[in-house]
């Protein structure tokens, strides 16, 4: 017998208000003249975004829900709300990247080069999909951490995914490249969505449901040692490790930054991130939350693996992307300690505290970077290459110093607001008073001297080197582009001076943990 | 007590000072500023030192609100004899600094008001530092403060800057870092809920936890001493850092690590600071006779000033890893002194070295002919160097060796070794580059100018004041020192023979 | 015996003013250095002002000392606290500081005098004034000083002096060599008196005076012992005395003044002092100590006699003079009370013959333009004919002619070491024969004989400011001796400083000792006579025999410093250096570049290959698998 | 009798892994990662067999959606890299490396 589905449309809100714009923006690309639709499309997405944030901080005002909604597939609860609300966030400033359309091609379909795409520039083309694309990936991410069981986070998933891999491909120059992290991104996230996917089949053959609930409940019965709950879990972390590009499936993530348009690249490096370590969290606390001490010891060995190949190999990177990408991977290590860091209750929620503020600092501090990125411009487009940084500081001062300053900010020096993320995580872990996770915070602590160094060349290189003639030019930034690095360098010195006010919303975020 | 906040003004004023000067447009404008605001601090700080009564409580000016609640975290500041006049030794040297690299910053054709703002900002962490009551706040400053002197190496420099720049931010860096997982340790072991330095005393108890906390402070405090085998960092900074810069590094900053041993790792963590003296004691005598040595055989001047420092900062260790009153007190004393002789040098230095354009010994000879002042200044901070008596370096040197014989007689002997080495650097390199015939290269230098005379004077006046009339200090010192030593459970061990009543 | 106690002073009288006596000529340094060029008119006259200013307060003290009643007869001036809880500033007025304040400030101020004829010519005149009056400052303070912390601030400012005197003309290589040498070597004798502080105060808790030496009795015989041969390496260093000798011949490229103040009058004796001073606590009678004590001042007096017989630099062969009387001062003050006050004696007299014999000598350089090597001198008789009476009377002096200051006091130390062992007495003896022949060699080459100076040189007496000084330390040198031995003055003075021995001795003019040592000198001076005297003497230096070389090198003293810590030191420094910046900044970089080089190499791992992208995948998830296994399973 | 089904699931996405493994032709690369999603929907069904419940089979409905999805988007990829390179070899896309 059947009962009727009931849905809480109020705590769904947000979701659906994301996924509608995404729908509208679609029709609007169909019917609205090619002139117009970029005037609807830049109001219509920022607005969604601040709806759905109002909605958000409306919910968390009216009291969080303790039972997970629609069927209790969709836990909306206050780790959720935080990460809704850190992503429409992180996403609004993208958008406002994105909306520089110098960075997108006028035309996706041309061969570079071709003809086509010669008079698609002087017509001035534009793709105005975009838009609705970053919609339906901000509502991916949103649903993305927030689903309760594995089939909503296979979908989810995807619906994060997949307006991404196209997005990648879009960069206006470097065309190859763009498409190479295209077809890279999209061919080994559809491979790692595959193992995703048939850890989720054997999970569901060990506890019979796809319940996150359910299959914690089944542990509680059935003990750990199942091979499908073994192979199964570890499928499932393959799928996991792979999004928040954790070793040894990080491969993708330098390319992918690399070639996508810098403003995707800061969407996927904040927001992407934020949303994978959601549901990350989801399944190893809530769903194996009582087999902790089988997944701990592999996590323990990823994590380790991560920070160093992420620290050790962003040292001789010439590209300023791609160093940046390995300086996330090195940073998606640090982030998997607070993982490891279960405990009790209070214990638990002192980790997910400190991993929400984590994500916070690290996410606005990202955008903020790429944004400085898309600044610094050869004739070519983006000035890439590290060596043609050299001297920026006499160049343009303020730029460069913003910049100096996200990058101590990543090495988390005090008084930036990645210090703080730093310590609040490794705290968690410490506070734990397991040697094997103080070891690890330890070893953590190495990897980030060692990555500062090549926060620190850049920084040389910058200040102390002297400007080669031909430069790099400065763009003077859109109003969009220079308020998101403001916005940014301000949330970075906030955080890091008056990290309160943020660490007790996380704390209240926390307090209830996931519903189960 | 007054309900004045004197610490926060004293930061607030330089805080404002750097913002204020990073946006002048003019120069000159900037360079006046700077010296104005430095004054200003300066005269703050005396104010606030006679106001400081020294058998009061033992902090004082307290000052303490929440920062960071959640984390336990506390703007904790307040100032005990030790940081006061640690404090008060930063306060005289900015100005002076100021001063002495008026032309400094305009070498490299880079921002001049950069460089001056960086000086205002590094002040006001170097008194944060010495004035934080708060663990967390401490290595706060603590790490804060590589940045600007980094960027002060890093960009107005040497040829070999930025090697030197990075190489003293990643060596602090790292060490920095192993102490955070100690400060993080020390806060879950308290279980005080506190960072606040009163609360922390004595809460760790298991042994082995407190061998750890230990290793975790001292590596990093070490590092900034620097200790031997950890200095190799100091001199590559200090030949390229300029010449204000390295004084400020030298004489300031690199106190943090010795003011941390005896502050922290040694009232934190007592019983470890024992278990680890041995050790500790052999790390500073070989520092200090290998320094020494190193120093002979350097052919730049200020890299020779460098290891003599490394020389002196083991004195300094071995002073406060003794143990005895009269160690401690002197070594703290030492740190005062060694930052106004090592300023002096390093200044004095530096000016020769801005007339000739080269930092090698060899490319001087018979300066003293030709600028006799010069030479004269150079003499007097060079004998300071030696620790002649008469000057204040002698006094804090003989009371740290004395203070340390009462307990461990033979290192301090093979310390006082260093005192025949110091004759032999110091009196080397000055008949080198000023006895002799004049060396042509140098026949037209210009003897000091009013602004150098007004740099050098003071300093050497207080070197000489304190040399013979150090009480006043000491007064402030002692006290502070005997707290921490009770806080350690240590006593001084008494005459073998006892002799009638004197002191 | 116990000494005396040190009263403190109740104030009032020129006592209580002592510090005058260094406060003067401290503020005449300063007033000259800080004044600078401005001062050059006058600057020489304040310095002498300030230097008879001190004598006269040393004099007053002097006769308001000798107005108590011997029991009260040490008094001491607190000044300030220095070191609370270690040392305070504090003076001690008792026989023995004050004879050796008036022998400073007197000779002192007689060769400021002298100098400012001397000096007259030289464009750094002033300094060299500020030099001297910061010297005579830091003397009074080491003699005065009633502890050994203020003591030994006043015996590096005097190593200070000497030092920059020794380098007055720093321009000659030379000179500055020979100023760092001073104050290296004598630095390593104080190496040796901080550690016997250190020593001091870890068995006493204490470094005054007052409060050490009635304690002194109770410490133990090895630690006492210890304490005896430390502050013997400092006095060893400052006097001169083997084995830390080898810096006084080079101190003489100083100008001439400085040679007889420094290094012949008064700091030199600095550690005769430091050891008279101790003595009753720390050179007890017979104990090991002072047993090493007289064993090194023979030793050197005997060395410097060799010395000085092959030098033909006037200023070297009195140098070696100089090392020689000293020598004889230790052995004095080895043997306790009974030698203390011929020590003292001898130090007094040798120090005014010795700064007359030196000022003459540069009263004859000055007549020679600088020329120092005696071969280039003779028949200077007749032209310098002041110089030359006053130097003979030196000379008298110095090789103990009957009944001039010498005789009473050298015979006098000698006497008392044959009490007290035979085998040092006539190795004294000795020595003083080999006095009369190198000091009869001296004169004859310098004063007699045909001329060999070269056609340039215009012999001419010295100015009156010159002379002056010269004729009034000779008068001294005639009296002076007799004066403090006869009827025990001196010993019976100082008595209540060092002491006294059970008896007193009585002076024996003649006795088998006394005219043994005359005829041994009468052998050497007349050697010495027929040797330079009848026979020419060749302008060129000639080779010399084997022995002759021996003594003109110092008896390789510099050659074996050099062999033994120069050469191994300057190794070592490379070493060290190499190391530094080989091994451990090696070890420093080796790291980083490692850590660089491993990056270059895993990039490589990143192909750009998707399928290997995959690759990396396929093969995670199956370790994955594995590793949940195996953990499964634990 | 369903671990027969199972083990073919298996077989099929390992034979799906290897084939993306060892293919150059992105789309038959593309092809693999579609075989290894039909091999969970086998897996999917068996086991809502095995368990009595429909969830499985439900679940696989979904599945094919998403790969439909898929499949419009990376068809869209590759053909567009394609038109430019003139050729659907992986390997030939690896100028993004180190």
């Amino acid at each position: 017998m059947i009962t009727a589905p009931t849905i809480e449309y109020f705590a769904l809100a947000p979701l659906l208000v994301i996924f509608g714009a995404a729908i509208i923006g679609v029709l609007v690309e169909a019917f609205a003249p090619r002139y117009l639709r970029r005037a609807i499309q830049i109001p219509l997405t920022l607005l969604s975004l601040v709806g759905a944030f109002a909605l958000v901080i409306l919910q968390t005002v009216r009291g969080v829900p303790t039972t997970p909604a629609a069927m209790g597939s969709v836990a909306v609860d206050g780790p959720t709300l935080f990460i809704w609300g850190t992503i429409l966030v992180l996403s609004f400033v993208s958008v406002l990247l994105i909306n520089d359309e110098d960075q997108f091609v006028p035309s996706a379909a041309a061969v570079p080069g071709s003809a086509e795409e010669e008079k698609a520039i002087t017509e001035g083309a534009a793709h105005t999909e975009v838009y609705p694309l970053a919609l339906f990936a901000i509502g991916g991410m949103l649903l993305f951490p927030a689903s309760n069981d594995l089939l909503i986070m296979f979908v989810a998933l995807e619906v994060m995914s997949l307006p991404l891999y196209l997005l990648c491909g879009l960069a206006r120059r470097r065309r190859l490249l763009s498409q190479e992290a295209s077809v890279k991104y999209f061919l080994l996230g559809a491979f790692s969505s595959a193992f995703f996917l048939y850890g989720t089949a054997l999970l569901y053959g060990y506890a019979g449901t796809v319940d996150l609930a359910g299959i914690s409940q089944a542990l509680a019965v059935a003990g750990g040692t199942e091979t499908l709950l073994i192979v199964g879990t570890a499928l499932l972390g393959v799928g996991l490790f792979f999004k928040i590009g954790a070793a040894p499936f990080q491969a993708w993530k330098p390319d992918v930054y690399q070639g996508a348009p810098t403003p995707i690249t800061a969407l996927m490096a904040s927001g992407t991130l934020v949303a994978a370590f959601g549901a990350v969290l989801r399944v190893f606390w809530v769903a194996l939350g009582n087999d902790s001490w089988n997944w701990a010891p592999i996590m323990w060995g990823v994590a380790a693996l991560t920070m160093v190949v992420g620290s050790i190999l962003a040292i001789t990177q010439t590209d300023i992307k791609r160093m940046l990408a390995y300086s996330s991977i090195a940073h998606a290590g640090f982030l998997l300690i607070g993982v490891m860091a279960v405990g009790d209750r209070g214990q638990n929620s002192l980790a997910l505290s400190g991993l929400l503020f984590y994500l916070v600092t690290y996410g606005i501090t990202t955008v903020g970077a790429f944004a400085v990125v898309t600044l610094v411009r050869d004739p070519g487009g983006e000035a890439w290459h590290l060596s043609r940084w050299a001297g920026l500081g006499k160049r343009s001062p303020k730029l460069a110093g913003l910049f100096a300053f996200f990058l101590l900010a990543f090495a988390g020096i005090p008084l930036t607001s990645g210090f703080f993320g730093k310590y609040a995580v490794f705290s968690s872990a410490v506070a734990l008073g397991q040697g094997w996770l103080t070891g690890l915070v330890v070893l953590a602590v190495v990897a980030s001297a060692a990555a500062a160094f090549f926060y620190v060349r850049v920084i040389v290189l910058m200040f102390f080197s002297d400007p080669s003639a031909d430069g790099p030019t400065v763009v003077t930034p859109s109003w969009a582009t220079s308020a998101v690095v403001g916005v940014s360098a301000f949330a970075t010195v906030a955080l890091g001076v008056f990290p309160q006010p943020v660490l007790d919303l996380a704390e209240k975020a926390a307090k209830t943990l996931f519903v189960q | 007590m007054t309900a004045i906040p004197w610490l926060s003004i004293l930061m607030g004023v330089s805080v404002l000072g750097a913002l204020g000067v990073s946006f002048l447009k003019n120069d000159k404008l900037a360079k006046q500023a700077t010296l104005g605001v430095s004054l200003l601090v300066l005269v703050l700080a005396v104010v606030m030192t006679v106001g400081f009564s020294p058998n009061g409580d033992r902090f004082q000016y307290a000052e303490t609100y929440d920062w960071i609640p959640s984390f336990g975290v506390h703007y904790a500041v307040a100032v005990d004899g030790v940081a006061l006049v640690l404090i008060l030794l930063s306060a005289v040297l900015v100005p002076i600094v100021v001063l002495a690299s008026w032309h400094d910053a305009e070498q490299g054709k880079r921002s001049v008001r950069t460089y001056f703002a960086l000086l205002l900002v590094l002040e006001a962490m170097m008194i944060g530092v010495f004035a934080a009551t708060d663990v967390f706040l401490f290595y706060v400053f603590f790490e804060a403060m590589l940045i600007p002197m980094y960027f002060m190496i890093g960009s107005y420099g040497g040829a070999q800057r930025s090697y030197a720049a990075v190489k003293f931010l990643l060596y602090s860096l790292f060490g920095g870092l192993l102490m955070l997982v100690a400060v993080i340790a020390l806060y879950n072991v308290a279980d005080k809920n506190s960072f606040l330095f009163p609360d922390l005393i004595g809460a760790v108890t298991d042994p082995t936890t407190q061998k750890w906390l230990f290793l975790g402070f001292f590596i990093a405090f070490a590092i900034k001493a620097p200790l031997w085998p950890v200095h190799t960092w100091l001199p590559d900074a200090a030949a390229q850092a300029p010449a204000g810069a390295a004084v400020l590094l030298v004489g300031v900053l690199d106190k943090v690590g010795t003011y941390g041993m005896l502050r922290f790792c040694l009232e934190l963590f007592p019983d470890a600071a024992k278990w680890a003296t041995p050790v500790v004691i052999a790390l500073s005598v070989i520092g200090i006779v290998y320094g020494a040595i190193v120093a002979i055989g350097q052919t730049d001047i200020k890299r020779l000033i460098a290891y003599t420092s490394i020389s002196h900062f083991g004195f300094i260790t071995m002073g406060v890893f003794a143990m005895t009153t009269t160690a401690a007190s002197g070594a703290t004393l030492y740190m005062v002194n060694h930052g106004f002789s090592t300023g002096v040098l390093f200044l004095v230095a530096g000016f020769l070295i801005y007339r000739r354009g080269s930092q090698f010994i060899a490319d001087y000879g018979g300066v003293q002919k030709v600028a006799p002042l010069l030479a004269g200044a150079f003499l007097i901070a060079g004998l300071s160097g030696l620790s002649l008596p008469g000057l204040s370096t002698f006094v804090s040197e003989f009371m740290v060796l004395l203070g340390t014989y009462q307990r461990y007689a033979v290192p301090a002997i093979i310390g006082t070794t260093g005192v025949i080495l110091a004759a032999i650097y110091i009196l080397w390199m000055y008949q080198r580059t000023m006895n002799g015939p004049t060396a042509e290269s140098v026949a037209e230098m210009k003897d000091l100018n009013g602004r150098e005379r007004w740099v050098v004077a003071p300093l050497i006046a207080l070197i000489v004041v304190l040399g013979f009339f150090p009480k006043p200090l000491l007064d402030v010192i002692n006290p502070a020192v005997k707290e921490s030593l009770v806080n350690v459970k240590v006593t001084d061990p008494a005459p073998v023979v006892a002799v009638k009543e004197g002191q | 015996m116990e000494p005396v106690e040190i009263l403190s002073h109740a104030g009032g009288g020129a006592i209580s003013l002592a510090w005058l006596m260094i406060a003067l000529p401290l503020a005449g340094a300063a007033i000259l250095l800080i004044g600078g060029r401005a001062t050059n008119k006058w600057g020489h006259l304040l310095a002498v002002l300030m230097s008879v200013g001190a004598f006269v307060v040393a004099a007053l003290a002097f006769f308001q000392l000798i107005g108590l009643d011997p029991a009260q007869r040490r008094q001491s001036v607190g000044l300030w606290e220095f070191i609370p809880g270690v040392a305070n500033i504090g003076l001690l007025i008792d026989p023995l500081s004050i004879s050796f304040c008036l022998l400073i400030t007197f000779v002192g101020s007689l060769i400021h005098i002298y100098s400012i004829g001397y000096m007259s010519h030289d464009p750094d005149r002033r300094r060299f004034f500020a030099y001297l009056n910061l010297f005579v400052a830091a003397m009074l303070l080491l003699v005065l000083a009633d502890n050994y912390v203020a003591l030994f601030i006043g015996w590096e400012g005097v190593g200070l002096a000497s030092y920059l005197l020794i380098g007055f003309w720093q321009y000659k290589p030379s000179a500055a060599v020979a100023a760092k040498k001073a104050f290296v070597v004598n630095r390593v004798g104080d190496f040796g008196l901080l550690v016997a502080m250190f020593l001091i105060f870890a068995q006493f808790g204490s470094l005054q005076f007052a409060e050490v030496f009635p304690a002194a009795g109770q410490a133990s015989q090895g630690v006492s012992t210890a304490i005896g041969l430390l502050l013997l390496l400092g006095a060893c260093g400052k006097s001169a005395q083997l084995p830390l000798q080898s810096w006084l011949l080079d101190a003489m490229e100083g100008p001439t003044p400085v040679s007889a103040l420094i290094h012949a009058a008064t700091m030199v004796t600095a550690g005769v002092y430091l050891v008279v001073r101790s003595g009753a606590a720390f050179f007890p009678e017979g104990s090991t100590a002072a047993l090493v004590v007289t064993i090194v001042g023979v030793a050197t007096l005997l060395a410097g006699a060799i010395i000085g017989t092959a030098k033909d630099d006037i200023k070297k062969g009195l140098a070696g003079s100089t090392m020689s009387q000293i020598g004889y001062m230790m052995l004095a003050a080895g043997i306790g009370p009974a030698g203390y006050a011929f020590a003292i004696a001898h130090l007094i007299s040798h120090g005014f013959f010795k700064a007359d014999l030196f000022l003459g000598a540069g009263s004859v350089m000055h007549a020679m333009n600088d020329e120092v090597d005696m071969r280039r001198y003779g028949g200077l008789r007749k032209l310098l004919p002041i110089t030359f009476v006053t130097f003979f009377i030196g000379y008298l002096a110095i090789i103990g002619f009957p009944l001039l200051s010498g005789y009473f006091t050298k015979d006098g130390i000698i006497e008392s070491v044959m009490h007290h062992s035979a085998i040092l007495g006539w190795l004294a003896v000795v020595g003083a024969g080999i006095t009369g022949f190198y000091m009869t060699r001296m004169v004859v080459m310098t004063f007699f004989g045909p001329k060999r100076w070269d056609e340039k040189a215009h012999p001419h007496e010295s100015p009156a400011v010159m002379t002056w000084p010269l004729i009034i330390l000779s008068v001294f040198s005639i009296g002076l001796g007799a004066y403090l031995v006869l009827s025990n003055r001196l010993l019976l003075f100082l008595a209540p400083a060092v002491g006294q021995p059970e008896e007193l001795p009585h002076f024996a003019p003649f006795a088998v000792t006394g005219l043994a040592t005359l005829a041994l000198v009468a052998v050497g001076a007349a050697i010495a006579i027929v040797k330079y005297g009848r026979s020419e003497v060749p302008v060129v230096q000639p080779r010399g025999s084997f022995l002759t070389v021996f003594a003109r090198r110092d008896l390789y003293g510099d050659a074996l410093n050099e062999a033994l810590f120069m050469r191994p030191g300057q190794w070592l420094t490379r070493l060290a250096v190499f190391f530094d910046n080989r091994g451990i900044d090696g070890v420093v970089n080796g790291l980083a570049a490692g850590v660089g080089g491993s990056s270059g190499r895993l990039r490589k791992i990143q192909t750009g290959y998707v399928r290997s992208y995959a690759l990396s995948i396929f093969v995670g998830a199956a370790v994955l698998a594995g590793a949940w296994f195996v953990v499964g399973t634990l | 009798m369903t671990t027969h089904y199972l083990v073919l699931s298996a077989l099929l996405f390992a034979i799906g892994g290897i084939g993306v493994l060892v293919r150059r032709n992105a789309i038959v690369v593309f092809m693999c990662v579609e075989l290894m999603l039909n091999a969970c929907n086998l897996a999917f069904v068996t086991f809502a067999r095995q368990h009595g419940n429909i969830d499985g089979q439900v679940i696989a409905f979904f599945v094919m959606i998403v790969a439909a999805a898929e499949v419009v988007i990376g068809l869209a990829i590759i053909v567009t890299i394609f038109r430019t390179r003139r050729s659907a070899s992986v390997d030939d896309a690896s100028l993004l490396k180190y």
